[in-house]
């Protein structure tokens, strides 16, 4: 994207650029979403006079950049609902028997926990699942979980991260900012993007915090919610599998 | 209408207390323990107590993971979902993360290999999922060649499933015979 | 005996089991909404509930915070305490609360804001829990602005975890160290 952008035709350079996208000439993830706005910024301020339209049409074009570019970072085209795995037994040339089984044990799971679910029991104060004390792989575990996103939170790059670190690290990075949001609506049922943020203004947490959002809204995990203009955006998890 | 009295004489209060204030499944023994009275008379008053809650209340005895548990009535079940979802036993998986725990259910202890080894797919993102819905666990190593993890269901899996042990499970055997479980 | 029969009439049913289930006080008109009942006769209900139990029973209705909560008889306090002290100290933690017990582990003497911002989630009722269990402890104060609390695990902690010191943590590596392709 080094490529002058030219400010007299900026529309027609930014549908190019959309065009070159789709015909993969260009790579999306190369592209610097924020070096196309400063130079729209550039060009709203040298052209005095714009219209309503003029507006719309780049915000549409610039939509479909960060369309774009959003797929192009995300390592793997669909992030299923759950860790399903695709290739169960459709390129197995003879069926499974030692598997049948246990699909039909699992079958029979499937019969209890219906029946379980009928009744209700008390919960006092913590939320299931319950973790026996005692796993310390499990606590091991967390603890590295945790660490890894918090160090990559903390060693992101503030400068210019949609351009750069985009590249680098964020296919990595919004994939543990979802499973992060996940967590915690898991825990709280409900926040709002204020809560998700805790008033972090750190560039790259912000945008990878909304695209994860976005991400999230898109395969059916969470619900997004803005109760007034401009008001904060509420998180709900839907239902989902797992 | 005597017998629904007796149900709750001062041993059954006290057993019925004490279930009430633990979350979880209480063994017959603990109770017997605390209270200091013979297992089988404390087993006694499980059952009029359960017998009382099934002609008088919104309540029952569940009989899970080997101990008593508290529960609202099975027949008020939309009740409560209605009344707030989130209480409820929810839990969904996949039909993989079904599969692979029904195979470490019956397998346990087992390394990832070999449940591969059955399932004939990766499966290490599925034994992640079923980490973190407190299932399964890790309980040691394998001797041997690379010490690989050895996983084991939880007794969270035991309640999840409304059994009280493993052996509840159908053995590997009746499940060949029986063939269609759907 | 009649009388008790009528406390445990279809609604009442439903009144009870909603109590059962919520671990706070309900307000009674949050009852009457979620069964579409006049609030009136919900309390009639919670009265009849209460005066069953009463005779019956090791729990009672409190009236508590504006709301309606079930609870042990008040007679039975020392049966209840004697029997926690000795069995009722399951230990199972929720995600949360093991989140936050791994990173005190790993990080201690840690103060709540630190862990927060690892967790990037509110812990102050997580630690509040986890406290509660005797699995971590307030380890003075840190220097500086606010002087904030400082948490630690404690021996317990090593016992519950099987280990003899921190040291025995696992660290990242054993951690990954799965054998083939991890």
């Amino acid at each position: 994207m080094a490529a002058g952008v030219d400010y007299n035709n900026f529309s027609d350079t930014i549908n190019n650029l959309i065009r070159l996208l789709e015909s993969r000439e260009v790579e999306a993830s190369n592209v610097s979403v924020s070096e196309v706005i400063k130079i729209y910024a550039a060009y709203l301020l040298r052209s005095e006079n714009f219209s309503l339209s003029d507006v719309a049409d780049f915000l549409a074009q610039a939509a479909a950049l960060v369309l774009s570019k959003v797929r192009a970072i995300f390592p793997r085209p669909v992030f299923e609902c759950e860790e399903e795995e695709d290739a169960t037994s459709d390129d197995q040339d003879e069926p499974n028997e030692k598997l049948h089984h246990f699909q039909l044990a699992a079958i029979y799971l499937e019969v209890l926990h219906y029946r379980r679910s009928k009744y209700f029991t008390r919960q006092l104060g913590e939320t299931r699942p319950f973790y026996e004390v005692g796993d310390l792989y499990f606590l091991a575990s967390l603890w590295w979980g945790l660490i890894n996103n918090f160090n990559f939170r903390i060693n992101s790059p503030e400068e210019d991260i949609i351009s750069i670190s985009i590249e680098e690290n964020q296919g990595y990075s919004i994939e543990a900012r979802m499973e992060d949001i996940k967590n915690s609506l898991l825990e709280y049922k409900e926040l709002t993007l204020n809560e998700l943020l805790k008033g972090e203004r750190d560039k790259s947490f912000v945008v990878s915090t909304i695209i994860a959002l976005l991400e999230l809204a898109r395969i059916g995990i969470i619900y997004l919610k803005q109760r007034q203009h401009f008001g904060d955006i509420h998180v709900r998890l839907k239902e989902c599998n797992g | 209408m005597s017998d629904s009295r007796n149900a709750m004489d001062e041993l059954a209060r006290k057993v019925e207390a004490i279930l009430f204030v633990s979350s979880e499944p209480v063994k017959s023994a603990d109770i017997s323990n605390a209270l200091g009275v013979d297992v089988k008379i404390v087993e006694e008053r499980l059952n009029n107590i359960k017998e009382h809650y099934k002609s008088h209340h919104g309540l029952t005895l569940i009989n899970v993971a080997g101990g008593w548990q508290m529960a609202t009535a099975g027949d008020l079940k939309d009740v409560i979902e209605e009344y707030n979802n989130s209480y409820g036993y929810k839990l969904r998986l996949s039909k993989a993360a079904m599969e692979t725990l029904a195979i470490i259910a019956y397998k346990q202890p087992i390394t990832r290999t070999e449940i591969e080894e059955i399932r004939g797919v990766r499966s290490d993102k599925v034994l992640e999922t079923l980490l973190s819905t407190g299932l399964i666990k890790v309980a040691g190593r394998k001797k041997g060649t690379g010490s690989p993890l050895l996983y084991r269901t939880t007794q969270e899996f035991l309640e999840a499933f409304g059994i009280n042990s493993l052996s509840e499970l159908p053995t590997e055997e009746e499940l060949k015979n029986e063939g269609n479980y759907s």
